[in-house]
């Protein structure tokens, strides 16, 4: 976690007061989504976590791919990119990069962060970022109206695949430890109390965390609703889950029977990308410094070329 | 070398791997010192060992305009480069080959073998390279070079391994020179001296040091020839400069991180060729739609898709202005060469800052990878900064519009991080206060507004663009027209046609959008003749001027065989469309078979 | 229902969620039943649940050219509908809406408010929908259709939910009906009946099922409005057809995918939008280069970048023609509606096949996401198959050429698994043999070589593309210009226009590459008057249209809010530009507040 | 493994005779590979491969993307496609559904497949088609003259990391064996009999197979040569892996010290997508199939639209 630099400080004003409530986080909008939709869950314990970590709503940047879910930075109050479908981590690198001072998050769907992003989120958990990866996963394609994802179970009729999904899909938690990411957890939009502390340790983790949340869609998947998920949550925690042994995590994680787990599945402390980046190592934001080459600089490269 | 000043051409042949990198650097170095101007252009293969390459190094007194049409000094460095060459090359020309291992064939009228005995020489050496070291003590002695040149040089450059190395090194250019001295003779004018030092670079490292001196804080790319060099050089200074340089997984996560970095406040930059640009193209549009200026480079090679890697064309023009969905603000500009490409860089952001959309570089393998002379005097490090109305310390202002739809179309613009003006930017056609409407509340009304707002803050910045200008006498009888790379060698074609007697001028497009219509239409619609000069087939140029003009050209000079225009074949097809009905096309024959 | 035979329009509006597909099904069905005529126009947004919808269903006992310009039949499911559309109508027309929950307005002179007591009517039924069914009831009494029709309708639709879901639509439905008798005026014409039952489909599946009739046996697609469509009934009849239907992890892989199952010799297609068309175009590029046929489908929406996902435009046409770096070949076609898109996946995968290149439609939500009525009996199930060289039983021959530099340009084309023939295409520059000559072998002349060849093939398969016609009097004052979905709307504002007394015509472009610029051109030329209608801000086909001609329209009709043209604005957009000097912009108000 | 239908066959003229040595399987041109390059042992072994397989140029399809090692379908006897940096697998894929009677072989580098090309991966395993994916890694970029690869050790210093590689590597292993490909290997370019054998076994796989290939670059990666892999290489086989227990094969895949194991990590027979297809259930080649519409087709299709 950080604190964006603060123009106020900087032309002596008084500093803008941290929200008093939750509810300040609420965007310019109300969420369109469909009554029930699982991302009101995930909304709601998002805004919450940011209220109790004490943030403001200038010193995050909350990036999202396109899909329902990403409709997301547009019902929060915080600065937002409603960005490309599967293109919200490299976005939010850039902008953590550029401004390392942000709190960056980014949320989208399933198949905007595993499916068309497949490869960023690869890419991204080994580089592991300082940024947060909230995917709000259904299981399905929501916003085009129901087609299978990557995490579709196999089987399932969707318009897509009326016959039936054949394609065995993708354990999110799994590959993301596999491919280095240092927070790795899941979380479950109807258990809001659960998820927000998720959340809150995320954000507080430096380095690329990822939170996959079932993030039920009510409309096009009826195979895994609410009355699906409630009977086989488990938390982690409850059964004294160690977040170092990666293979007890990804036995967990791979369990989608009477027995589905939530929880912290993998956490370590390799040093994120930008803490490792000396061009960072000034310290004020890329984007805050000064422009051009100096006289010496300038004259130094001219000698080289000659 | 040519009585009209110096106008002297090295060219080296040999295949990948025989270290033709390492004498080419030497002498392009040793003429900037000697204040000569330079520019040398590569053939070569996408190929690490083998194939065939050749290096030209054209010097002259004056700015050196193209790689020439003819060679003075070939060094052979195998049978191959004889082979190819030995027949193309004119009286007074001096060939260098190992006699120990390279058979010369039958030499045209007037030209000189100069073969090295390269064992003897070589003598107990076991660099394999040595060859390379030998050849240029040859060089330097037909050149009229004195040695201690090369000496200074060789201790440069080898000193990092050890004075046993440099030792080596010089004592076996010594024996090539004195060879050289006592077999062959000498070019009878010697190697002159200009009135000061003359730096070199390439294309990309133009482009790259422009992004610097402009202010570039972030710089993502995904390797592609000819582009890569770009990266290398902002790899090599990133620390030096405080410059972010990170290598990403793809293309299409370069320009999206360039875009997230440039949203900060930034100034961000990418580099790529076609095929990573085509793959960069859906992002373009969602910067210009979220208008975050950051600018995008793409060097074009022989095409389509993997195409010739190594060679160059200009066959992307068409790619880069259909690049992504829909209607959308973005400047496109083609620079001609080196120096113009560093320059164009801190323009280009200035316009792209102001105009808060992308902006578009294209370059050429030719440019990109051509190394060029550069009076250092002339290089702006602190070139012009504009950043348009970013505001990093605004007042307090609760009523905050990122999209206001101000008169001139353009929205004051607080990037992420400040208090108070909190903000969300969307893909989705949006509303001026950022919410989308593409959703519950599209409506036509607002959606033909924000259209209208973001066309008309383009329209006004870009008319701050400099329209084009035309160069020579007004009233030629033949006005040339080409785009980027083409410019140097269609200068160097007029001088030649007005040795000749026949006066042309040139009409040389360097901004592609905006692509001032009024002007072109007006100058090229009084012009005698025009012909269109242009590196690919179809013709994609021509066609995009007419698309903003209705100018049909009267004749069309183009090349796609890989290999650039030398000033020859432009001549020629000036003298050959002259002769032709309206429209005709004229594609030269490319003699050396590189 | 106009006096020049029929002409009548039904509006829905409502909220995304109020279930306004299945009234419009069930209307679409009968009136094709009734052999009637339909082209149904939905306006939504890209949403679930909220916003606003109007599904305006237009019938005629004629072709139905357009969604035209008034609605007869308003039926409001909310207040905001009433709110949105009450003011725009005109004498004669009548509204329906719930009178428990929406207030009517004060209605222009000679609407008809047809309040219904939904709460009474609906009695006891707990289905949230009903109001839709006993709507139904009350529009098939306005317009004097037997009630059994619209019971038989009901029946079917509701058959597999059980009898008493039957039931209770049935009863509540004849509530309505018998509301309406006894309390509204119904039209003065009762709904006359056609000649023969018609058949209904959209854009989309027209496109897929033309796909199935032209042999295609593999598809591809990555979800993306307004193209989905076309995935859902590949989908839907995969099984049944024996087609391979594959939904991949982006659209860079559906384009590969297809190239992939082409190569072996399958007609292969897939189909997306603008963004997703961006991340394809490399691909495109690629199969160009190898010479593989298969054919990309494009369905234009409101741009740039994600844009408005469920508005329509034109805007993409730039993109497809710079679709990927380099000159390549590739025929570009634009259908102007369902029938024509059906009866175009044929004809372009023959050419496709005989060039040995891709093809690509460009469609747009308007024609995509459109329902058309057809007359079943023109649907050729069996078009014509012409897969050109493509040999699958060769006879076998030691010195086959992939690539082989025949007279034609065509290379006779065997793919992977015949015995005898083995050969490995690429992306990079090849000689006949394929073997690449990016790499040793780089070689200008085999270069230019294969540039000519690959452009040979298209020329000579291209010249029997169908040049475009001029619909209408030769001698008009005015000819417009469109392509690909204006073409209705435009003539029927034609029609209009004659009505007033001004002779117009229209020249419609479906074929974009080839362009046929010699007849364009001398079509144009002779042209009193030329205007471009287009549903773009920029004008980019105005561009093309210049580029491959040099020939500049007179006038300009734009629209770039999301929503379509309506005759009206095309005939308003005439009489402006009438009045206006040349290349002047006439820009439509889109009245309805969709 | 599956023959590709025979035109032969088919029109009755003689069967193309079956390769009598490996050297029948060289391409038209010799490799333009640096001397020394690893690559040149992977086409040796694959060529064996074929061979040993019994199989005939023209039943094989090998395809590949742009980089040194894709150049391979070139210098193969067999039919090839050399197409976009990153995309061999869905032209792979595209190219075994349209004739699933082919043998379909995937070949290319380290930023072929797990940069630039690594979500087709992952989709590609989980999908489970009945293709062999042969990977070259040298852990560098070579045909763009050495910049760092996805699987380039941290600190190595390239043209594009002259401080050193920030970044953590995947493990092309793990990840795969995560995604659900069914048939997980490494093989060792300087150890062809091995690498002969995992090829083969791959080939007879049915279902996604991918071999990691340590396939040194002699020119740009001096880090990881032949003198680095000698002394570390240990064979799986040796220790009596179980390449049905996932957790010691992802132990294994991460030993990455003094010993780094070649051999089967893993294999499972979950079936493969092509079987699964009832598409495909008629046997013949979708490729070969008669082309549109039957009358009666046509005729249910249009009865349904009215
Ligand atoms: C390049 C591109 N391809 C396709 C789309 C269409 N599209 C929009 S959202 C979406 C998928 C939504 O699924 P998911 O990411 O799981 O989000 P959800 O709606 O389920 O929350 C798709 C395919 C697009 N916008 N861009
Ligand atoms: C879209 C695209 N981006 C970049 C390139 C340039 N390029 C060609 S090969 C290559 C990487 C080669 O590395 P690898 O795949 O590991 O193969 P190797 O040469 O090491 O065998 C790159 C970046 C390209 N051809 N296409
Ligand atoms: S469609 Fe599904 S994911 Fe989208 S808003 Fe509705 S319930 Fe949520
Ligand atoms: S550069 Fe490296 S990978 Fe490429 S051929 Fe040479 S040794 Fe092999
Ligand atoms: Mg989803
Ligand atoms: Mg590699």
């Amino acid at each position: 976690m950080s604190t964006a630099e603060s123009t106020a400080e900087m032309i002596g004003l008084e500093l803008v007061r941290a929200p008093e409530s939750p509810k300040e986080f609420k965007g310019k909008v109300a969420p369109d989504w469909c009554v029930g939709c699982g991302d009101f869950g995930v909304l709601n314990a998002l805004q919450r976590a940011l209220f109790e970590l004490g943030l403001k709503p200038h010193e995050i940047l909350c990036v999202s791919g396109i899909g329902c879910s990403s409709n997301l930075p547009g019902y929060l109050n915080a600065y937002g990119m409603h960005t490309l479908h599967g293109r919200s981590l490299p976005v939010a690198t850039g902008a953590k990069l550029g401004n390392h001072k942000l709190n960056v998050i980014a949320t989208g769907g399933d198949g905007d962060g595993y499916g068309i992003g497949g490869n960023h989120l690869m890419h991204t958990a080994r580089r592991n970022i300082d940024i947060t990866y909230l995917v709000m996963n259904n299981q399905i394609y929501g916003l085009t109206t129901g087609q299978i994802s990557p995490t579709s179970r196999p089987g399932m009729k969707t318009k897509s695949t009326p016959e039936g999904n054949l394609e065995y899909p993708i354990n999110p938690i799994t590959s993301a430890i596999m491919n280095g990411a240092t927070y790795v957890a899941r979380g479950y939009s109807a258990d809001p109390k659960h998820l927000t502390e998720l959340i809150k340790k995320a954000i507080e983790h430096k380095g690329f965390s990822l939170i996959d949340v079932f993030s039920p869609c009510v409309t096009f998947n009826l195979d895994n609703d609410f009355a699906f998920f409630k009977p086989r949550i488990r938390k982690l925690e409850d059964e004294g889950h160690d977040p170092t042994d990666w293979k007890a995590a990804c036995e967990k994680a791979m369990a989608w029977g009477d027995e589905i787990y939530i929880g912290l599945f993998h956490e370590n402390d390799r040093p994120s990308l930008d803490s490792l980046e000396m061009v960072l190592d000034e310290g004020t934001p890329l984007a805050r410094r000064p422009l051009g080459l100096s006289k010496e600089q300038g004259e130094k490269l001219i000698s080289r070329m000659m | 070398m040519s009585v009209n000043g110096l106008d002297f051409s090295i060219a080296i042949g040999g295949a990948a791997g025989q270290g033709i990198a390492t004498p080419g650097n030497i002498l392009a170095r040793m003429f900037g010192r000697r204040g000569l101007h330079l520019y040398a252009y590569n053939a070569y293969q996408s190929i690490i060992r083998g194939g065939h390459i050749l290096l030209t190094l054209r010097v002259r007194d004056q700015e050196v305009l193209s790689h020439g049409d003819a060679i003075d000094l070939l060094l052979c460095l195998n049978q191959d480069t004889m082979d190819r060459h030995l027949g193309i090359l004119g009286p007074g020309s001096r060939v260098l080959y190992n006699s120990d291992k390279v058979e010369p064939g039958e030499p045209p009228d007037g030209v000189v073998l100069c073969p090295m005995p390269v064992a003897e020489l070589a003598g107990d050496s076991k660099n394999k390279l040595i060859q390379n070291t030998i050849s240029l003590g040859v060089m330097m002695s037909l050149m009229g070079v004195d040695f201690s040149v090369l000496e200074e040089a060789l201790e440069l450059l080898f000193k990092r391994k050890g004075d046993a190395v440099v030792e080596e090194n010089v004592t076996k250019a010594r024996g090539g020179y004195d060879h050289a001295a006592a077999n062959f003779e000498p070019f009878s004018v010697p190697l002159p001296e200009g009135p000061k030092p003359l730096a070199m670079w390439t294309g990309n490292s133009a482009l790259a040091m422009g992004g610097a001196a402009a202010g570039v804080k972030f710089y993502a790319a995904y390797p592609m020839s000819p582009s890569t060099g770009v990266l290398h050089w902002m790899a090599q200074h990133a620390h030096e400069l405080g410059i972010m340089v990170r290598q990403v997984e793809d293309e299409i996560g370069v320009a999206l991180m360039t875009i997230g970095a440039a949203h900060t406040g930034c100034r961000a930059m990418c580099a790529t060729s076609g095929g990573g640009f085509a793959l960069m193209t859906e992002a373009i549009g969602a910067a210009a739609m979220m208008e975050i200026p950051a600018v995008f480079i793409t060097v074009m090679r022989a095409g389509p898709s993997t195409g010739v890697p190594t060679k160059t064309e200009q066959g992307d023009l068409w790619q880069v202005l259909g690049a992504s969905q829909g209607d959308f603000e973005r400047f496109i500009v083609a620079p001609k060469n080196a120096l113009d490409a560093y320059n164009t860089v801190a323009e280009l952001f200035n316009l792209a800052d102001r105009a808060q959309c992308p902006g578009i570089i294209i370059s050429d393998l030719l440019i990109s990878e051509g190394t060029y002379s550069v009076d250092p005097d002339v290089i702006e490090i602190q070139p012009e900064i504009d950043r348009g109305d970013l505001l990093l310390d605004p007042s307090p202002n609760g009523n905050y519009l990122r999209y206001a739809d101000t008169e001139s179309g353009i929205s004051p613009r607080v990037p992420p991080g400040i208090e108070g003006f909190v903000h969300v930017v969307a893909t989705d056609e949006h509303d001026q206060d950022g919410v989308i409407i593409s959703d519950e509340f599209t409506h036509p009304h607002k959606r033909r507004r924000s259209v209208e707002k973001r066309a008309r803050k383009f329209q006004g910045v870009a008319a701050d663009c400099p329209p084009p200008t035309l160069e020579g006498p007004e009233d030629a009888e033949v006005t040339l027209v080409g785009w980027g790379s083409t410019y140097g060698v269609i200068r160097e074609a007029i001088e030649i046609l007005a040795e000749q007697g026949l006066v042309a001028n040139q009409f040389a497009i360097k901004w592609i959008v905006p692509f001032h219509a009024e002007v072109v239409e007006e100058v090229l619609s009084s012009a005698k003749r025009v012909l269109i000069v242009e590196n690919t087939h179809s013709g994609q140029f021509a066609r995009y001027l007419r698309s903003e003009t209705g100018f049909s050209a009267h004749g069309h000079i183009r090349k796609y065989d890989g290999e650039p225009f030398a000033p020859h074949h432009v001549v020629e097809g000036v003298l050959d469309l002259l002769k032709k009905s309206e429209a005709a096309v004229h594609v030269p024959y490319q003699e050396i078979i590189v």
